[in-house]
């Protein structure tokens, strides 16, 4: 078995006599017997490295990974090149903790004050923290962050938000006690109608229902949310939402996409408040869903309230520069209950990575593979839109991720088109596609070629026949 | 663009304020004045200040327009115009301001940022609390198979049966070593996890019709199960510990009460002890129809030895990020996933992966599921080098791991008596917290001394002031996999700062450290002239 | 087991001296005293002497019985027992004295001594002759492809297709860059390729019935030129340089005979100059009968701009850790292809891939073949390396790189001119060599004093005293990788130096570095006391 | 295309102004215009990293990666753990040159020193050198060096020693003037028999033709070489080559493997004045042949002529103990023409690794790799001489590699195994079993699970049928 403890069974023994115990039972005396298990877990026993090895090997093997991707929903196959990859994992950065001692913690703290710099740019916003869990909890915090500051629960929150995103929401509020509206989408746009007044629905229920109906507009809200691009990969203008929050005294939340940002408008310029997104395109592999990078950018006016570590620049007591995390009294070892959020642990390295991949991109870069990746979708789109029976869910512009519906149930559609080695995309949920089951989203990035795209094409041409 | 900005100076050894540029010499130095900040021009990434202990610039300033590392894939798309695929009102304006840098400059910058980083793997972390054990470099290469990381998460369940298995196998070990019947893999940290663990009770509790607004917290809890509570919706109850450092019983028979909702409680708790009376803590909870929480931050003192779910809790979650290995990437990604009793696994967050009768994998969505948590699935590359972790230890090794965690941690304690006082001084479990109280009185030197001076002797240092209940607190966790050498040569550092104090007096420690990458650093003015980006007039 | 004869001190901040060992804690600190070497004990790996100092101790003193990292295959396989496996006659009967370590020390100590080691990744790395660019990570990912890196070297050409089609189109891209016909990639380093082109001399001349038994070599060659000619069975003939730094023509003239088999040149040579009198000098060679070989160290500079076999050579190795980007491992792993013009092209050592008629793979021997000089088939993930370098690169992408190092180089001699004397001061090529003789006659210091102060500045030094027709030389070869700024932070550092000399004495220098992992090393002691293994006592 | 240069076109401009010219084409205006390259070189232009990769990966996919390996002939497929592969691939190994600044260089010259310090143990002599090419290059350098000491260029070397080392023995010998006599191996020990007097046939037409027949002893001879295990797998006495090397003074040069060293006698244990081996087996890659790593240690009283780079432990000018190459006045750098070799670069990487394979490994790792390896072999030999029509080539002990005949050309049945996915071994030539084309060479290693060698028996019974 791997075993990585050094004792050798001499050195076991001289410590324990050091105690004054005999065995290493002896150690746990202070747990009452009653509970103590007996003849250990039941669990095989360890296995050496090449074994796991080849466990691991085994269950990786039973993946269909070769399948060229086209599937997005917040999860983007972009290209890492090799210095990222071996730059972030470098075990500096990977196996230290927290910054807490900053004289040896610069090498996190510095590349994490990058990465703050960098997503307050992309963002358009003054200021980021240094990453939360995924692109959910960012919404999460941000709505939290809004409904504190504003003192009003009153949540609407567009249909376009990702709906894995809204439903984490939904299960959050059960706590935080928000009361959650859902706007629905109406040709791939958000329909901000006034619900029934005092016809909040809680969002549990509204991510179970379809939309509701519009209502009438309340006199205060915490936060209005919006998605740009939207989940359909949709383009909408956030002037109305602007000024719903203007008139509501709400705060703006955008979940935006941090690889558009480069060429659509950023959320600052929208006038967002607050900017959510997923961070993982950022460098990070798909990796089945995680761990990914949950970040988070506010004007400056919020900062005090913010979640999440921050990290500011400052100076060690010989006037060089340093680094160090800030404004601790916002997070949970200080406040305790009081804190503006309950985070400790974070995404830190997924944040140094996002930081090296922008590093390797650059402002040119980033727009490259912003461009690229719309011009993929657009050729895809072309190609799916021309074979009989698809058609394009929405009519509003589109950058790299589309919808159709195809006629056939998107999930048979998926299982039928893998075989031809393609992921077909995700299939929409009915909230999403008019309560139809051959809603299919399509994504593509810089990575997708020319004939990878035809060939997809040409699966889904014959998987429709 | 960030330099002119800057508000330090640097330290007077620096040699490029640049005649070079006054020469005309042909090279410009990115977007600002050098002088500001010492001389640390856009694109100077190969001169490295790691010798002469300059500070690194940053990416920003180390940017020169036009610069690039990037080249991308020819893919033979046709070349749509920009403007056809973003409408104008739609087109951001704004400049993007990213760095425009080299490949050799982004490596060097970033190499040279690893030289200004403490990490397990270059020395002792005994960070209470934090379990800063060795990471196994076999699960860095599990985690870059392809077929583990390079699946798309929206992949559907027959295309991805090795996930799906590797998931449930993961959660049954969790079950079998927690002791519970069924588990999230969701949560993402810690305090992920406790809120999930909160959102559960206060649905069990709506299921059974019950409003409950309390769930009480051991004063020696961590900082994230108070905020937690909070956010989960209810009052915080904070139950005082007795003079052994455990939870008083007393004042927690007065806190229960019919509203209260549960109660939170690590064990061995933050002072590395163990809670003797948990039997008795569990019945008491129970009895009035409370819920109890495990924090499972600790559990890697007790793997093998005894199970949360025996000792009466009925949801747990597990730090995978310091039980089960999986490195803490200079603050995360970690994983918190929950495991509970069978009553409470209808309301596990869902989807939840299963094993279909046919033996195939699926996913499930617990009847009464308090919802989704995550984006997608959990940090799933964490939980993937937790389970090669588990499987390479089995059930023999985890058990292993609790009792060469508890030894060292003990052998510490013994060691370190008389160096520093001892709250309670009587058998641990992983860690021992100490008090540099005597230190403070006798010499005017904190915990906070005695740790920066630890940094020098090339140790990192415990956890300091936590828990809070006790005076000058110094926190340390070895963890098994230090060598009983280690301790010794950390107990001789510690004892040697300690008669260093004595003998010449407090100055070594106040100074400490002075051969870091940086010397102390001024908080006070970070938070009060705050930049919090390249961008930021610090105010 | 080595501490014992350790001949060292420490200094002297060391803490680790051990209440712990004293106290009988229970902690025995490996085989041998612990304050011979200030406290390097077995297995207290994990308190990194990094911050302090402090030297790392080696993987021998980290050593401590019976601990391990190991852990190997399940197999099944029967357990024959190990008397019957290897009969007693050959039973190894002394211990085998390997270290003993825990995977987390093992880990920790590699880690440590990676921070006490500069390289091309921390920063700039102007080592004249040496072409010190940034290795691309790229090629660290093809090196890693299983397709690649775990393919048995003797497994025959049909199961190996890709690796032959890789080494062919490697050759025809040295050929079209060199301007040859035809190239072995067996050998291993530069020096390999020379010995491979001296044997090619040799088999030629023999074939053709002639003995010669020179070689000319200028004085200014690289010190594995005449070596080479030894090895190769040849005389050296040394050709003086004129006094603009090129092969004196005269003397040329003068050296050549017709016992004479060839002549060994680098153009650019080791000044960075080009001979411009190399259609001469081929021409006079090969009229007396000789071969004219090319030393291809200095590729760099004239990639795409010109090729050996357009100027007349005849043999010319490569050396791909230099011009091809293949990182130099420390000190190896290399690759020196030599390609060769048609004539020699029957002489090449074999086997040889070669493409076959069907379009497949195979192996050849040449028909005069001088046989084989590699165990296998060469350095074949460093060609690998070499190969996706070109790939990126390109026709136009290697021509880059030539002006852009011939570029960088010019903008050096300029800016250092007045700072240090120039010797040959015209267009240089890839490198320039400037002279310290005016700082050693004003203020008594050496090329080395320079080298060593510049460390502290945080850029590796220049190669010193070499070419040895320089006095006090610095020879500097910036490379393309490196950026403007780049340059002009080590021109300032370097001007620096020679100012701060000027103002305040030699001190500052003849003391450099003090900033680095250890000071300057005592090479005298090290070779009067040898000692080249843990074991041997310092005679 | 991918670019490692950073200069932007504005930054070239101005540092040609500076230089006072006008294009990058001036630069060259030293070299001749008749010979420049006109048109630039015909070759392709750049391409990306990802176009890179994908051209990589397609060369890579046209190799039999998966083959089951049953070959070694000097190369072993060993497993290597992930933390020598993590571990040796940190960028300041990789990106270093060789040591000449040792103040920043201690991390590769305190590893060579234990590296130094391992070798000798294992080799049971007094000291080891840096590394050279590979195990041919450390035989020639071995060789070189006996010759050199002994001053007498006979050389016996027994037809046990990897023969592909010899055929590289020979080509240099046509350099160096050594005068090589192959000594043929009976029932696969070698017959140190006395070729006739002034029968010293040179190298290339020994390795070329078959071992000749035995002659007289020589008075005098400069190097005796012979393998522990030979070619073959085989242990054989070398008592007999000691006191050959004794009564022609010449020196005992043992070609050794590391791995099986740590359980069969040692070169030292046998006599051995000098030790060469391949030292790939310790935690390097197959690589298809390259990099790896030739193994020489030696007696103490030839540290002075020693070919290759050596490091010292030494003192700097505080007392602080440092590491430094020494006695680098061997070397070509220092003497030039009169250097003890020629070797520059050498394989410092692979021996950095190897130190840390053998940390990983220690003494019980190692000898139970060696164990592993041999109860493989064993096993092996036993299932395959069950087969009918498989014989073993010779009788002698075996530890981890054996040969055997099988009635079919070995090139033959090579392919037919490969079809199952075993590599079956290595052909061995005609000089090393009789002139018959059907002897198999056969290596396992302690990664060979029981079920890979009973279906590679199943597999060769099939091809033999
Ligand atoms: C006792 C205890 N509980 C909870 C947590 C929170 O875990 P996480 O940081 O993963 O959110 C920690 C982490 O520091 C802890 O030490
Ligand atoms: C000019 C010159 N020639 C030859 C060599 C020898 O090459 P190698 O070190 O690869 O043997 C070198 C290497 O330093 C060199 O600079």
């Amino acid at each position: 078995m791997a075993d990585f403890t050094p004792h050798t069974e001499e050195e076991i023994a001289s410590m324990l006599s050091f105690l004054g115990i005999e065995s290493t039972e002896s150690l746990f005396s202070s747990i009452p017997a009653a509970v103590r298990l007996a003849g250990g877990l039941e669990m095989p026993n360890g296995i050496s490295e090449p074994d796991v090895l080849y466990e691991m090997t085994a269950l990786a093997d039973a993946n269909r990974e070769k399948l060229v991707c086209f599937a997005g929903a917040g999860a983007y196959d972009h290209e890492i090149p090799a210095a990222v990859r071996s730059l972030a994992s470098r075990s500096e950065f990977v196996t230290s903790y927290t910054p807490y001692q900053p004289e040896v913690a610069q090498g996190v703290l510095e590349a994490l004050f990058e990465y703050q710099t960098m997503v307050a740019r992309l963002a358009g916003l003054d200021v980021a923290n240094a990453s939360l869990y995924d692109g959910a909890s960012a919404l999460v915090e941000a709505v939290n962050l809004a409904v504190s500051s504003r003192g009003d629960p009153g949540v609407w929150i567009s249909a376009g938000v990702n709906p894995r995103w809204r439903k984490v929401l939904s299960t959050f509020a059960k706590g935080s006690g928000h009361k959650i509206s859902l706007m629905p989408l109406v040709d791939g746009t958000t329909r901000w109608a006034d619900p029934e007044p005092g016809q909040h629905s809680s969002s549990h229920e509204a991510s179970q229902t379809n939309p509701g109906s519009p209502g009438a507009l309340p006199e205060s809200l915490g936060a209005v949310v919006v998605a740009y691009p939207n989940y359909l990969g949709c383009l909408e203008n956030l002037s109305q939402a602007r000024s719903l929050a203007d008139r509501t005294g709400a705060m703006l939340v955008v979940a935006f996409d941090p690889i558009c940002s480069s060429i659509v408008k950023s959320p600052g310029e929208w006038g967002a408040d607050i900017a959510v997104g997923e961070g993982q395109p950022l460098g990070n592999p798909l990796g089945f869903g995680g761990p990914y990078l949950g970040i988070l950018a506010a004007r400056k006016e919020h900062v005090r309230r913010l979640p999440g570590r921050l990290v500011g620049e400052s100076i060690d007591v010989e006037g060089r520069r340093a680094y160090v995390t800030t404004l601790r009294a916002r997070e949970q070892d200080i406040r305790r209950e009081k804190a503006s959020s309950n985070v400790c642990t974070n995404q830190t390295l997924m944040a140094v990575t996002a930081a090296i991949q922008l590093g390797w991109l650059g402002a040119s870069g980033l727009a490259e593979v912003a461009v690229a990746s719309s011009r993929a979708a657009r050729y895809c789109r072309e190609l799916l839109c021309g074979i009989d029976g698809v058609v394009p869910l929405s009519s509003a512009p589109t950058v790299r991720e589309f919808a159709v519906y195809t006629g056939v149930p998107a999930s048979e559609l998926i299982g039928r088109v893998a075989e031809d080695g393609f992921l077909a995309g995700v299939a929409l949920p009915e909230e999403l596609s008019e309560g139809r089951q051959d809603g299919l989203l399509i994504a593509t990035t810089e990575r997708r070629t020319a004939a990878q795209i035809e060939g997809f094409a040409a699966a889904v041409e014959r998987a429709l026949r | 663009m960030e330099t002119g900005s800057s508000t330090v100076g640097n330290d007077g050894s620096n040699s490029f304020t640049g005649s070079s540029l006054k020469e005309g010499a042909g090279i410009h130095y990115g977007h600002g004045s050098t002088s500001a900040l010492g001389g640390a021009p856009g694109g100077r990434a190969a001169s490295a200040p790691l010798m002469g202990k300059l500070f690194e610039p940053t990416l920003l300033e180390l940017s020169h327009p036009g610069r690039r590392a990037w080249s991308l894939r020819t893919t033979g798309v046709p070349m749509y115009p920009t403007e056809e695929l973003i409408p104008p009102e739609h087109t951001r304006r704004q400049p993007l301001g990213l760095p425009e840098v080299s490949e050799r400059d982004l490596v060097a910058h970033f190499t040279r940022l690893s030289h200004r980083q403490f990490s397990v793997d270059l020395g002792a972390y005994p960070l209470g609390s934090c379990t800063m054990k060795y990471n196994p470099k076999l699960c860095d290469e599990v985690v870059a198979l392809p077929g583990l990381r390079d699946i798309h998460p929206a992949a559907p369940a027959q295309l991805t049966q090795g996930w799906l298995q590797l998931l449930c196998n993961l959660e049954s070990a969790l079950c079998t070593i927690t002791g519970m019947s069924a588990a999230t893999l969701q949560p993402a940290a810690g305090a992920a996890g406790e809120l999930t663990g909160l959102l559960l009770i206060r649905a069990w509790h709506e299921a059974h019709g019950a409003s409950r607004r309390r769930i009480l917290v051991p004063d020696s809890a961590h900082g994230t199960n108070p905020a937690s509570v909070s956010l989960g919706g209810y009052e915080v109850t904070t139950v005082p510990s007795d003079s052994r450092g455990c939870v008083d019983i007393d004042a927690l028979h007065a806190s229960l009460g019919q509203d209260v909702a549960g109660m939170m409680l690590t064990n061995p708790n933050t002072l590395g002890l163990f809670e003797e009376s948990i039997v008795d803590i569990a019945a008491a909870v129970h009895d009035c129809g409370g819920l109890l929480y495990y924090d499972g931050a600790n559990l890697n003192a007790i793997l093998g030895v005894v199970r949360p779910g025996d000792m009466g809790f009925d949801i747990v979650h597990l730090n995978l990020h310091k039980t089960f290995a999986t490195p803490h990437g200079g603050g995360g990604p970690g994983a918190g996933p929950v495991a509970v009793s069978e009553r409470l696994a209808p309301f596990l967050p869902g989807p939840r992966p299963v094993r279909n009768e046919d033996g195939s994998y699926g996913w499930e969505i617990p009847s009464s599921s308090i919802g989704r948590i995550h984006s997608w699935h959990g940090n799933a590359l964490v939980l993937a080098r937790a389970y090669a972790y588990i499987l390479a230890s089995g059930g023999d090794g985890l058990r292993r791991i609790a009792e060469l965690a508890v030894l060292n941690a003990n052998w510490l304690r013994k060691r370190l008596n008389g160096v520093f006082e001892i709250p309670f001084d009587r058998p641990n479990m992983h860690e021992v917290v100490v008090s540099a109280s005597s230190l403070k009185r006798a010499h005017g030197l904190r915990a906070l001394d005695v740790a920066k001076r630890l940094l020098e002797e090339g140790f990192h240092s415990p956890t300091v002031y936590f828990p809070l209940t006790v005076d000058e607190a110094l926190m340390i966790e070895p963890t098994e996999t230090e060598s009983p050498q280690t301790l010794a040569a950390l107990a001789d550092a510690l004892e040697n700062i300690v008669m260093q104090a004595e003998a010449n007096g407090p100055d070594a420690a106040r100074e400490a450290p002075r051969t870091t990458p940086v010397r102390r650093v001024d908080e006070t003015r970070a938070a009060r002239r705050l930049r919090l980006t390249a961008d930021m007039e610090p105010g």
